[in-house]
């Protein structure tokens, strides 16, 4: 971590200049609410926030601590029910970027948040899927945001909650999954690529201060490099500013 | 309320009890938590604190849900006793996504005995559930997944208000409330308020239900809480937090139920024991700008 | 309106104008009609005195429906002529009923190949129409109907008012707008009022179409005449009678058109020779009460 | 016709009379809906008006000339959309009674509005299905109302747009139709039913004024008498009061 910005500000940050203005965005509660806010109210005043829950247009007045927050639906441009986000906005393709977290992420890109180990006796029992699996194989892409930690990025993920690049190449393609897959990963090391033809990550950006060791260490497998490898751009001060003063983002490490 | 619950809600029964976040009826699982309901197959997309309870109280056999856990703050610790120490018994897992749930809903509300969706292709889902089954297009020839029917014996709602033939009215989100009650056989409807049928009368495009699909309309106000209603009040925040902490060790969760559930006869001696924080959660004033239905 | 019907609507393109009796679009149908539109796949549910007109007019090549009548009066004669004596030209026809028309709208919204239905079981209409399929499911293994998504190039639908931003709200009778909507590749909304991004913000729950989904708005007043607006203007029934006598015979028919379609420039025109009609119309009112969104 | 009161009075009233307080209605325009607001305001007052243009619970104000009239809409206990009606309320079996009419209907109760003649190249193009074909094979029981005349009744529609008992026996139930099919057919003359076993039509009541041959040159086939054959109660002063004053039903001959 870097003397003026911690760790989970860097990903947020990061995150949040993978949108572009005007896209509509599904967004999950916790790093990736944060990261579409910061987008927001810096570089994409146009971007379009969705919530699994219902909420369409949302502009809440607080930082909402779930995706079904009552600050989320007033002042909203219009709320509906969840089969339509589901069919109407999600599987018909309007969705651009959705964001997704987990537990595990693999070599393909594949997440887990439903157990480690076995699925019928599972070591620890994780949430599930709630909305990821659909929003894995439906938005026209996918960005994840997690911690880069050795046990959170095995080779293979114990379970496919919501399928990446699958076992890689081609495979994804072959299912005809409707959505485009995993385009990034930001973690508070780097920023993370996928190869486009072999399907498997690639480590695109170091943040400032991480090294490659550090990631190869958090990583299970032999993680691949791309060339030139980018430095990421630290979060400039009206990024600090806002997630620290709008966003309320606590300065504890990630 | 215990009447309603009394007579709707028996030993053995599925169970759905639907709000996602907004108009969790706490009211009513309080209730069958008191009446030591036993076995039921419970059905959510999130259980939420509201089933985590049920299941450290006993009630649940079963679960069908499609994300277990406490929004924004952490795991549903109950749930996971008893999924990964069987305790304080085992309980039955069926699993979707959130797409995949409410369609099973969305099927069972139409009366068809499954629908396709082009979602699962490529996760282990259906290897964990084989409730979900391929089904060719017969056009494209592509295959898709389906779900089946889900048709549960009684939908538990909550919403703002309703009038005494059962008409009710729910506005801010409504997840699947409405595929949940036309899905099951039958429905108890639990408002903030009941209200004259001349003001819903006033408004139909806000109706989500009609009369003829209401078995019951409780009137409990309060009776989400520590979910939100809107326009009435806001979620405790506060509370889900704290559950983190109470719902962690067993007896912590069973003292809550000691003081909370079964140490109350009902919600209205439940509020008057939240004091200050009831005040503390009332919703501000927003109202809408009314439309005009003349013609 | 010129420049959104010249924009979205080539000759050629599959075009659905929805409005169940409530919100006809009639406005959009008159301007594509003075632009001589031709060789069009209209799809209405029920066709109504909107196709009746560009039938007449030479706009359609197809007909995709499930009611061709005029609500409560009697025939549309263009229609009739059109595929009882190919006059002015012949008309294809695809053929539903309203379940099964709305259904293909469904799907289309949904990005579904198909929907099922337990319709049709026992009618011609299959036979008439290949586009009906039977379907197994994939539980029960018992035989369904099917229909195929349907995706129309342009969605032109009325409403009561939008924003800048395209979120659209409407109320009374709604049909299948929603579906219409998402199932087409452009959407256009013709609405009574653009109004406040704020005013459509303050009652999230009446908006039935979010901005992003809307390509262009209209704002036409009086656009959905001789069909009504809940809240605007009632339903001209006169006029829906007066038809009767206009359609019985292509001359007066076409007569009618001169004069009210290509005699005058655009809506303004058409409400300024309507004279005292339009006063007779207007809504009286009949405001319902707000709900509060606070929190 | 008797002196006192229409054929048409006489339908509208032996049509009302087929309803139950409570029933859940899905109401048509026309002669049904004259009938249903005639039990409304007599015998059923809570009977459930369902529109299939989504207005639920209605108390028109006035005697809507479309199903979709604004009057249906103001004031009713909901509204919802096209595909809720279909779906949720009719194929989920909610709807305890359809009515329909028709250009014909044949010995077994299926009706024909598509078209007379050739489906390919007809003789007179009808309006099509509307609602009608659901209705025929969803709602749990279907009253059809239509004036008795030769032309109307033959043997076999030319078309079936809605399903009855198709070639009767079992027919319907081994093609699993959700819906009970037609229980009544109310004309100008009389009551007609269906027997239990073969589903033909017969004729269970003669109005007032009309008899058997008359009913017998009116239809297409030989049609048989219930036993015993009963006799129409004529509307009562109250009925017609209804029918005259509130529903302004123009006492001119159907």
């Amino acid at each position: 971590m870097s003397g003026e910005f911690t760790a989970r500000e860097i990903m947020v940050t990061a995150a949040a200049r993978m949108l572009r203005d005007g896209e509509v965005v599904l967004v999950g509660i916790g790093i990736p609410n944060l990261a579409v806010n910061l987008a927001l109210r810096t570089r994409c005043p146009n971007l379009m926030l969705i919530y699994e829950s219902g909420a369409v247009g949302a502009r809440p007045a607080r930082l909402p601590l779930s995706i079904g927050d009552p600050a989320l639906v007033a002042g909203a441009a219009g709320v509906c029910s969840m089969p339509d986000v589901f069919q109407y906005y999600l599987q018909r393709g309007w969705i651009d970027v959705g964001f997704l977290g987990g537990a595990q992420i693999d070599r393909f890109g594949n997440l887990n948040t439903t157990v480690i180990g076995d699925y019928a006796k599972p070591r620890i029992r994780l949430p599930g899927s709630g909305g990821a699996c659909e929003i894995a194989v439906l938005a026209r892409k996918v960005i994840v945001v997690m911690p880069h930690r050795r046990r959170a990025f095995p080779e293979r993920v114990d379970f496919i909650t919501s399928p990446g690049f699958l076992g890689g190449g081609r495979e994804r393609a072959e299912l005809s999954l409707a959505g485009g897959g995993p385009e990034a990963v930001l973690t508070d090391l780097g920023v993370l690529g996928f190869d486009p033809e072999t399907k498997e990550m690639l480590l695109v950006s170091l943040h400032p201060g991480a090294t490659v060791d550090e990631v190869r260490v958090q990583t299970g497998w032999e993680l691949r490099l791309a060339s030139p490898l980018g430095r990421t751009e630290p979060p400039s001060a009206e990024e600090l500013r806002v997630l620290r003063e709008e966003l309320a983002l606590s300065p504890a490490p990630a | 309320m215990r009447e309603a619950m009394a007579r709707f809600v028996r030993d053995g029964m599925s169970v759905v009890m639907e709000g996602f976040t907004h108009l969790i009826p706490f009211a009513a699982g309080h209730e069958l938590i008191r009446q030591r309901r036993r076995n039921l197959t419970l059905i959510r997309l999130t259980p939420d604190l509201l089933f985590d309870q049920m299941i450290a109280a006993g009630c649940a056999r079963k679960l069908v849900f499609s994300w277990a856990g406490n929004p924004g703050v952490g795991s549903l610790h109950a749930f996971r006793r008893a999924v990964e120490q069987a305790r304080p018994q085992p309980l039955e897992l069926e699993e979707y996504s959130h797409f995949g749930l409410a369609l099973r809903l969305q099927a069972g509300a139409a009366y068809l005995p499954f629908l396709p969706t082009r979602n699962f292709a490529g996760s282990d889902l259906p290897r964990a559930n084989p409730n979900l089954k391929p089904v060719v297009c017969p056009y494209t020839g592509q295959q898709l997944w389906a779900v089946p029917a889900l048709e549960p014996d009684v939908a538990i709602l909550h919403a703002q208000r309703a009038d005494q033939e059962g008409n009710t009215q729910a506005w801010g989100l409504t997840g699947v409330l409405k595929e949940a009650a036309f899905a099951a056989r039958r429905v108890v409807v639990v408002v903030e308020e009941i209200v004259s049928g001349e003001l819903i009368r006033r408004d139909p495009n806000r109706t989500l239900l009609p009369g003829f699909k209401v078995d019951a309309v409780v009137e409990e106000s309060f009776g989400a809480h520590p979910s939100y209603v809107q326009g009435y009040y806001d979620r405790d925040n506060d509370f889900y937090q704290r559950w983190e902490e109470i719902s962690r060790r067993e007896e912590s969760l069973q003292a809550y139920l000691a003081t909370w559930v079964f140490g109350v006869s009902g919600r209205q001696e439940y509020r008057e024991r939240l004091g200050e924080t009831v005040r503390r959660l009332r919703a501000a004033s927003l109202p809408c700008e009314p439309v005009n239905y003349g013609y």
